[in-house]
């Protein structure tokens, strides 16, 4: 694999990264059914969480791992790809997973109420 | 501790015990009202030195409170006449509503305008500017919800001249460093000019409301006639003096300092001359006597703004002294307004008529502060008058001279209408029962009517306080020997001697009334105001023959034109209008979440967009 | 040393989660507990606030990592005295709470209270931590806090406010975490002192594209005026004592981060003005729409959004009586907004709607309440001697010291229209006729001892400014002063 | 002592001079008139007649203590005003008050008679009385400001606001101020013909149609007093055109033959026009007359 073609890929990486939080934002500003726009949402974390890995992948790298090879070989410190983006996304997913609960519990709510998912129809409060 | 703080303490502590009195006893509450209001107006005359200055910081913040010649003939006013309307106030009081709140604020006003005549720095000044405001704005909102909008109109003005004021204090604070007046006064001259320009003007915005100064007094007519009328005679008489005050300083301490002072005072005298025809104008229209009195208190005012913005010596001494006489005169008819509406149960004059013979006391009051307030001699009034045409036509203000007159003249209208519609005309049925109002009404009436007498004949009494005052503000004292007789001179040496006046008017009076009446008086036989013959025919005893609706159509008819495009309207269409645009701006909440979160991507697209104009 | 910064996030959460277990031993502790911890809090705080001005910041490093690579807790005299007002109006909601809905059985209150302390906890961490990703994790724990809270009353439209908070929230979280990573790509670090260091060495526009994503992200929080879609329907929406927690908590935090953002980590040129047009924007769009409003609660609401604006203003000012300014403001605010709601919440009880008709004529029902409110609106419209007047005045003095003339004139106008919709309402209680269907309830001891307890304080601070100003000089030195930050924070080993 | 004594003696000769010659003229009025439109008229001493028959009557009913006032209260204004106006100049048997007959007071102390008579006449409860008195009180608020307007220029021009000052500056020049300042004396004649109330502007007491009002509520002595109050009056204001725009009068003659000329002005203007509404006069006086009044002015500032 030479190095321009792995700059493709990676950019290939990244697009792909913004394409689907493009997709989620598309399904969470334009559709109108409530469970579109949580899909849409989660669409998004999963966009994002893409693109941080992304950023934290180096060519070759090996996984942050301590192992018996890894503290034998101690210059292969710079072939680890970074922890850190990776404990993040842990952290995001995480988040994004709390957040699309409590969302979807609202859905029900919200669909009890007022007998309908479209979320044009939802404007009691305005003003 | 300095008197000075235990004066205010004792107004602080006596509103809050006043307050909760009620809840023990009606005439405790009364009793401390008034231990209240007036034990700190005898410390204040008694201990409080001229010049002396107490200091403290607040917040970091040095403040200093004190008094000069000045501000104690404001005090004066503040004091004397909140004392009395005090006294009156526990009459007019009785058997009221809400009497606690009223009297709590009743005494936070009497001690912020106490607190403005104190405050040598412009924090406190200002604290005590819109203490002022609030408790005056409470008061005024007293009866209820359909004066809401009064109210609101009132404290959106005041607030919007006290903002005013607020932006002056702190740029003078960013340019001297200081919140001292006298910092500020010694600073002035050195500023730029642009801000040598605009500190006065907003320092004048904030005082023109408070003065009812056209155009900034389109709250006044509702906010006085509104009031209970306790404390509308505080409100017109001492409060609309703060205004006044505050006025004369910035006018002598800061816009003589500059070449473009006369401007200053041009355009404030000319916008006294129109507040005054515009309220005379306004006020012989009405037929309720809160809001003539109203009116005619706008005009009033508009006076005293003349006189203190033509800035001659003579010109000052007749705004102040014409200051401390509608303090005297107006607060007198409030008060005689309250006991009518008291004793009635209306202030209308197409309503009550005839109570001349019902209530006397209330009647000689009413008279002689129409009198004063007519300028007619040998009254008070008639020296500040004579000494403002004197001064305005010594000053070259030769068209201002016919302004003030014609407001002038046209004020007989209206006082006669006052006059009549309570005291003349037909004696009615319906207000047979009426009684004298109590004395604890009527004496407070009758002390500042008996001071307006003899103000008239001996003007020296307060032209030497007002004199002193001058002098503290740094004019020259070219009128001293006369304060001690009852003399008033004009620049050009011309005068008029009072005394004999006095004794002639007083003379010829009583002769023609001993000619008139000698022998005859017991001959003659009382008669009802039926009993008269109109073209011939006697009007039976149900037949109202009481002239009082349109009662000055015939005038009004001639100044018609003129009146029809008035401010307020103005006013109200450009409020109207703005919150037609509040209400479509606020529909950018749309209530859909979604059009929420595309905000929010707009914000960032937007924000990317111009991130190189923003950083 | 009477404790440690990181107690502040330890105790709240491991009571938080103690709560249903101890709830199943008696159920009033689930009421009970959440008290305990904020008064012990409270105390914690107030020591090491006092701690810090005689010492200097404590610098907190959690499991050993010493900065720039672990997390660390900085409590300095600007966060320590945020997290005071914090606890302090926890506490206060704790006890207005305590019994505020007689029927609410113990599964709510437990919601309730857990939230609650979540909700106070996340804000909390937000003020303490110095790290950046850190920072975002308290803030989703306050977010997810306040959906729950504001979603908390079942059977009205709280669910559509609270999911209109969720998408914006939603939004928010992915921006500040790009925005995170923004930096964290440039600059391989987190810690917020250590990219104020080094953040010369960042790409111009990525600097700012990290910024503006920064901005966008806690402006949802700290209400700057497009973002703010959510706030006035969750105030709306929420329980009152909850609108209270918002507008001096949650808010706060934000504004905070903000803040420390603008101030300490980036070097941008143009963001104090950046701060000061969308502080107008949002106090001017907030103000005039707050005027036409029905809804008490929402007219509380767009008001507090538009004392936020006037924070950002105060703080665009960049200048250490701006930020004095601004601090008071945001003391102020916490305090007035509180009793604000806290005393409206009882006026409008037994409503549906909230709406402003139907506090008619409540000061004959409710004196106290009605007393308290009427002193919340004249202070927080800055009238004298109340605490909001020297706010004002300190914004004012900052403002011409800036030479911000023509910001002073607009702020002063918005305040006029302020005052009328303030008035409006207090008019309302005292002089209208009561709504014949409208039963007024009377407030609980406890409400009305928290109520009466911030009347104090405004009147305390109006009459006695020196309570505080002493403090929020030393907060505001302390934001000015960049590298002291830096040092005191990279120092730690 | 003496000079009070003095003084009261000297102001009751004036006071007769004023009656008897306001009399004379008021009967001359009505003579002239009467010959106007072809009647014969009362002789021009009827008014005397007309007098002395209710200074000589009783009253017998009174509606209370301001209907006793209101006559004294007119005749204060009468008689303070013509102690203010120099009758004649160097004479010593008609002393003025000892300060400078101030113009600004003048026009003060001539309202407060009015109102106190509108007071009284506003206790009788008679309501066309009250219209009147609306009627008369706007009346001169419209003619008051082209005779201000005459006065402010006087004033400036010459620097002083006293009467005898005028005077003084008359005398000196040799020219009678009606010429040096014609604007000052057209507006003045103009206004004055307001103040006398007469055609044009009688709307005020309505004479020929209405039969009520203060006259009527008022009898015997108090409608003597009300009568040579005005006569005293009209003497008084007559005087004063005189000293103000034609330098006064050195003898009682020359006085005479001044104030009759000056009188036959409102007398004869009268007699050509037919009468104004109240709005229509006020209007007329804020018209051309004040228009002359600030030529007058203008005048004044110019030269």
């Amino acid at each position: 694999m030479d190095s321009t073609l792995f700059s493709y890929l990676d950019y290939a990486v990244y697009g792909t990264a913004v394409i689907v939080m493009l997709i989620g934002f598309y399904g969470a500003m334009v559709k109108k059914s409530l469970l579109k726009i949580v899909i849409g949402l989660s669409v998004i974390d999963s966009g994002l969480n893409l693109l941080i890995v992304a950023i934290g992948y180096y060519k070759g790298g090996t996984a942050p791992i301590f192992s018996q090879g890894f503290l034998e070989n101690f210059k292969s410190v710079s072939k680890m790809t970074d922890p850190v983006p990776q404990a993040l996304v842990l952290t995001a997913i995480v988040i994004g997973f709390g957040v699309t609960a409590v969302a979807l519990a609202l859905v029900i709510r919200l669909y009890r109420h007022h007998g309908t998912l479209n979320i044009d129809e939802i404007k009691n409060l305005k003003w | 501790m300095n008197t000075i703080y235990i004066i205010f303490l004792i107004f602080l502590g006596g509103a809050v015990f006043t307050y909760f009195a009620g809840k023990i006893h009606k005439v405790l509450q009364d009793i401390l009202f008034l231990v209240s209001i007036l034990v700190p107006a005898y410390l204040f005359f008694a201990n409080v030195e001229i010049g002396q200055n107490v200091n403290l910081t607040l917040g970091g913040i040095s403040l200093s409170w004190g008094i000069n010649y000045f501000s104690w003939l404001f005090s004066l006013i503040v004091l004397g006449l909140g004392s009395l309307a005090a006294i009156y106030a526990v009459g007019f009081m009785k058997g009221e509503k809400r009497r606690g709140y009223f009297y709590f604020n009743f005494i936070l006003s009497i001690m912020a305008m106490t607190g403005i005549l104190l405050s040598r720095d412009l924090v406190s000044f200002f604290v005590f500017w819109e203490i002022m405001t609030w408790s005056s704005y409470l008061i005024t909102i007293y009866n209820g919800n359909k004066v809401q909008s009064i109210g609101i109109k009132y404290f959106v003005f005041s607030a919007i001249g006290a903002y005013a004021m607020l932006m002056a204090i702190v740029m003078v604070h960013h340019i001297t460093g200081s919140f001292l007046i006298g910092d500020m006064i010694h600073a002035y001259p050195a500023m730029a000019l642009s801000m040598q320009i605009w500190i006065p003007i907003m320092f004048l915005m904030a005082f023109g409301v408070k003065a009812a100064m056209m155009p900034l007094h389109v709250w006044a007519p509702g906010a006085y006639s509104n009031a209970p009328m306790a404390y509308t005679s505080v409100f017109s008489g001492a409060l609309s003096k703060m205004g006044i005050y505050g006025m004369t300083l910035v006018l002598v301490t800061m816009v003589n300092h500059i070449p473009q002072g006369v401007w200053f005072r041009e355009v404030l005298a000319w916008l006294g001359g129109i507040t005054a025809v515009i309220g005379t104008l306004w006020a012989i229209q009405q037929d309720d006597a809160k809001k003539l009195l109203a009116y005619s208190s706008v005009a009033q005012l508009g006076y005293i703004i003349t006189g203190i913005a033509i800035g001659t010596e003579l010109a000052m001494l007749a705004g102040l002294f014409l200051a401390v006489m509608h303090a005297l005169f107006k607060g007198t008819l409030f008060m005689v307004v309250g006991a009518i509406e008291k004793q009635t149960g209306t202030s209308n004059f197409t309503e009550v008529t005839g109570l001349i013979r019902k209530m006397p006391w209330t009647f000689l009051s009413a008279l002689l502060a129409i009198i004063a307030l007519a300028g007619i001699p040998p009254l008070g009034g008639f020296v500040g008058k004579w000494m403002l045409y004197e001064s305005l036509i010594t000053s070259n203000h030769y068209l201002l001279v016919i302004v003030i007159f014609f407001a002038s003249t046209a004020a007989f209208l209206y006082c006669y209408k006052f006059l009549f519609g309570f005291f003349m005309g037909q004696e009615e049925k319906e207000w047979a029962h009426v009684k004298e109002a109590p004395a604890v009404m009527v004496l407070p009436m009758l002390i500042m009517a008996l001071f307006m007498l003899v103000l008239g004949t001996f003007p020296g009494i307060i032209l030497n306080p007002i004199n002193h005052g001058l002098q503290a503000l740094g004019y020259a004292d070219s009128y001293k020997h006369l304060w001690d007789t009852s003399i008033i001179l004009n620049s050009w040496g011309n005068k008029v001697v009072l005394q004999p006046i006095l004794y002639s008017i007083a003379g010829i009076f009583l002769f023609f009334i001993a000619f008139l009446t000698w022998k005859g008086y017991k001959n003659t036989r009382f008669i009802s105001t039926k009993d008269i013959s109109s073209s011939g025919e006697v009007p039976k005893e149900d037949e109202n023959l009481t002239f009082s609706v349109g009662f000055m159509q015939p005038f009004y008819r001639a100044v018609e034109p003129a009146m029809r495009r008035q401010i307020d309207k103005y006013y109200n269409a450009f409020a109207d209008g703005l919150e037609a645009t509040f209400e479509f701006l606020r529909r950018i909440y749309t209530g859909n979440g979604q059009t929420y979160a595309i905000y929010v991507i707009v914000f960032v697209v937007v924000m990317l967009l111009f991130k190189d104009f923003l950083f | 040393m009477v404790g440690t910064p990181v107690l502040f996030i330890a105790i709240p959460l491991m009571a938080a989660f103690l709560i249903p277990l101890l709830g199943m031993i008696w159920k009033e502790l689930v009421r009970i507990v959440p008290g305990l911890v904020l008064t012990y809090l409270l105390i914690l705080s107030i020591n090491l606030l006092d701690h810090v001005l005689a010492h200097g910041p404590i610098v907190e490093v959690i499991a050993g990592w010493g900065p720039p690579i672990g997390i660390n807790l900085v409590f300095s005299a600007l966060s320590g005295f945020l997290v005071v007002l914090m606890e302090f109006l926890g506490l206060l909601v704790w006890a207005y709470s305590y019994r505020f809905k007689r029927n609410v059985d113990y599964e709510p209150a437990l919601k309730y209270f857990l939230m609650l302390m979540m909700l106070i906890t996340g804000s909390v961490g937000i003020v303490l931590t110095g790290d950046i990703f850190n920072m975002f994790v308290f803030i989703e724990i306050t977010s997810i806090s306040a959906y729950g809270l504001t979603a908390f009353y079942k059977g009205r439209n709280s669910a559509e406010a609270s999911f209109k908070y969720v998408m914006m929230g939603s939004v928010a979280s992915t921006f500040l975490l790009l925005a995170i990573m923004i930096i964290y790509a440039q600059l391989g670090t987190l810690n917020m002192a250590d990219i104020a260091n080094k953040i010369h060495l960042m790409n111009p526009t990525l600097k700012i594209v990290s910024y503006i994503f920064f901005v966008t992200a806690l402006g949802i929080e700290a209400e700057i005026f497009p973002l703010n879609g959510w706030a006035p329907d969750a105030y709306a929406e929420a329980p009152g004592p909850v609108g209270a927690a918002f507008a001096g908590i949650v808010v706060k935090a934000a504004v905070y981060a903000i803040i420390r953002y603008t101030y300490t980590i980036f070097d941008l040129s143009g963001t104090f003005n950046f701060l000061i047009i969308i502080g107008m924007i949002t106090l001017i769009i907030a103000e005039t729409a707050a005027i036409r409003q029905e809804k008490l609660k929402r007219m509380l609401a767009y008001s507090s959004i538009g004392q936020m604006g006037l924070v950002m203003v105060a703080f665009g000012f960049g200048t250490e009586e701006g930020v004095f300014a601004a601090l008071f403001l945001m003391l102020n605010h916490a305090i007035i907004k509180s009793l604000l709601f806290f005393s409206g919440s009882y006026l409008t009880y037994n409503s549906t709607d909230k709406k402003i008709s139907e506090v008619n004529g409540m000061s004959k029902f409710l004196p106290i309440t009605s007393l308290l409110f009427a002193l919340g609106a004249f202070a927080i419209v800055g009238l004298p001697p109340f605490a909001g007047f020297w706010s004002k005045l300190a914004v004012m003095t900052a403002a011409a010291d800036s030479n911000m003339i023509l910001i002073m004139a607009l702020v002063l106008i918005v305040s006029v229209v302020e005052l009328v919709y303030y008035l409006r309402v207090v008019n309302r209680v005292y002089f209208y006729k009561k709504e014949a269907d409208v039963k007024p309830k009377r407030p609980t001891v406890n409400a009305l001892i928290v109520m009466i307890t911030l009347g104090a304080i405004i009147l305390l601070v109006g009459f006695y400014p020196d309570a505080v100003t002493g403090l929020l000089h030393k907060a505001s030195a302390g934001l000015m002063d960049k590298t002291q930050y830096i040092h005191n924070v990279l120092s730690v080993r | 002592m003496e000079e009070v004594l003095y003084n009261v003696l000297g102001a009751i000769a004036t006071f007769l001079v004023a009656f008897v010659v306001g009399m004379t003229y008021g009967g001359l009025n009505r003579k002239i008139t009467a010959r106007v439109q072809n009647r014969k008229g009362p002789p021009f001493y009827q008014n005397f007649i007309d007098t002395l028959k209710l200074a000589s009557k009783k009253s017998a009913i009174h509606h209370g203590v301001m209907q006793h006032f209101g006559p004294a209260f007119l005749m204060v204004t009468s008689v303070m005003s013509l102690l203010i106006v120099p009758v004649l100049t160097h004479n010593q048997w008609f002393p003025n008050l000892n300060f400078h007959g101030d113009l600004i007071f003048l026009l003060y102390i001539m309202v407060f008679g009015p109102l106190g008579m509108a007071l009284g006449a506003g206790q009788t409860g008679n309501p066309n009385s009250a219209i009147g008195i609306t009627r008369g009180l706007s009346q001169m608020v419209g003619y008051e400001i082209p005779w201000v307007l005459a006065l402010v220029a006087l004033m400036i021009q010459y620097h002083t606001t006293s009467i005898v000052g005028l005077m003084a500056v008359q005398a000196q020049s040799g020219t009678w101020l009606m010429f040096s300042s014609p604007f000052a004396f057209i507006a003045a004649v103009m206004a004055m013909l307001g103040m006398f109330s007469y055609s044009p502007f009688d709307v005020v007491i309505a004479p020929a149609e209405i039969a009520s009002g203060p006259a009527s509520e008022n009898g015997g002595k108090y409608l003597f007093t009300m009568m040579s109050s005005g006569s005293v009056f009209a003497f008084v204001k007559l005087t004063l055109y005189v000293d103000l725009f034609m330098g006064g009068a050195d003898n009682i003659v020359i006085l005479l033959v001044k104030t009759f000329a000056l009188y036959m002005i409102p007398v004869l203007y009268s007699l050509t026009t037919v009468r104004y509404r109240t709005e229509q006069s006020i209007r007329w006086f804020w018209g051309w007359p004040s228009f002359f009044g600030l030529l007058a002015i203008l005048q004044a500032v110019i030269f």
